[in-house]
């Protein structure tokens, strides 16, 4: 029910949203998080490194906790690994329902989990040097959220 | 004989690659193994292995207690630091 | 900084968000909500009527709150009135910004206050009839969480 | 001399318009104006109106008491009921 993917090659966020919606014209809303590597701080490029055996199997465990937690008619989670330039789409949940306050929980969730929990290794280009990304305390603030 | 080794986030940058054959005469476990790896690595990358923070995958499933590791032939294991997803 | 249409012919979604994305690179997320017709209970059309001298006010009064209460990069509203046919997008709110938390509260209040406050009225032709929709208590518990 | 009326949401049906030109002679109080509606539209319409469910806005601007209004020659007068929006 749900679509899940790792993706090693760019994608279109909109038109991954177009076929979303129109896929669950029974649902009312669709809440969305784009996630993209944001211009700024100096950052030249982000890389996102996964580990096969764990990574998407874990995306899949998430979705499958969400579906379990809030009434839904669709989710769709799409998360990049490898090299991405300024300006280029990380991550793109979206949950339908036909109750809002679900989508958003649900979507919301995802992300915090997404973000926390899953198998991703994150480094930053800056002025031609990759630094690795430490874990940021406010992830597993949002987490305790839950 | 050899297992696999994988390095993921900041080990990949101290171990010099994300992945390495590791020759192996006879099975291993965690302490031979932090040992080998501190030999031929860095004894930083085998102090952060052995580190809380640093989970343990061997072939593909997540290890709960890495003490109890025996690596063998043929045996593919990743260290995973924390993850900075997303 | 804010853009807030009221229309009264269909939009496309996608393409909204393809270029408020486009336009907010500085920022790390983008949350939408999507409200749209849906398909079930007989439903044949939906109608929206706006009051002209209150209705688009209203809707960019509530983006300035919406923009002093948290910090965006910028925010996107656009809601149609008229008669919309089964599938047909009613409702688009967007919000950018650096922290995921701030936008997903930012178009999730937005959300709420706009079903609940707005200025639109709304019918719904089932059976080859128009009826009125009286508005819900759950719009009213929704806002009362703000 | 005439005011303009604009039924918005169901008051549209009862009033068989979303909206209508009111001939005034002089400026009705609220009071003045209910009974006249009650009289050219319905009772039921006129009840509606007088409730505290339903606002009003004159010349686009929501009027905080409506019993103070006083509608005069070219106002437009909007009845607003719950609404039901989104």
């Amino acid at each position: 029910m749900s679509d899940v993917r790792l993706l090693a090659a760019p994608f279109d966020p909109a038109e991954e949203l177009r076929a979303f919606t129109a896929a669950h014209i029974v649902a009312g809303g669709i809440v969305s998080f784009l996630g993209q590597v944001r211009e700024g701080g100096g950052v030249e490029a982000l890389e996102l490194k996964h580990y096969d055996p764990l990574t998407l199997p874990a995306m899949q465990d998430l979705a499958v906790r969400v579906r379990d937690r809030w009434v839904l008619d669709g989710l769709l989670v799409i998360h990049r690994s490898g090299v991405m330039a300024v300006g280029e789409p990380i991550v793109l949940v979206a949950a339908a329902a036909r109750h809002r306050r679900d989508a958003f929980a649900a979507a919301d969730f995802a992300m915090d989990h997404l973000k926390s929990e899953s198998w991703f290794w994150k480094r930053e280009k800056v002025a031609g040097e990759w630094r690795w990304i430490e874990p940021r305390a406010q992830d597993f603030e949002d987490i305790g959220r839950w | 004989m050899a297992a696999r080794l994988v390095f993921l986030g900041r080990l990949e940058e101290l171990a010099g690659s994300g992945g390495a054959d590791f020759a192996l005469d006879a099975p291993l476990d965690w302490t031979a193994l932090v040992a080998r790896l501190s030999d031929e690595y860095s004894p930083e990358l085998a102090d952060l292995i052995s580190s809380d923070r640093v989970k343990v995958a061997l072939n593909g499933a997540l290890v709960a207690d890495k003490q109890g590791i025996m690596l063998s032939n043929g045996d593919e294991i990743a260290f995973l630091p924390p993850v900075s997803g997303g």
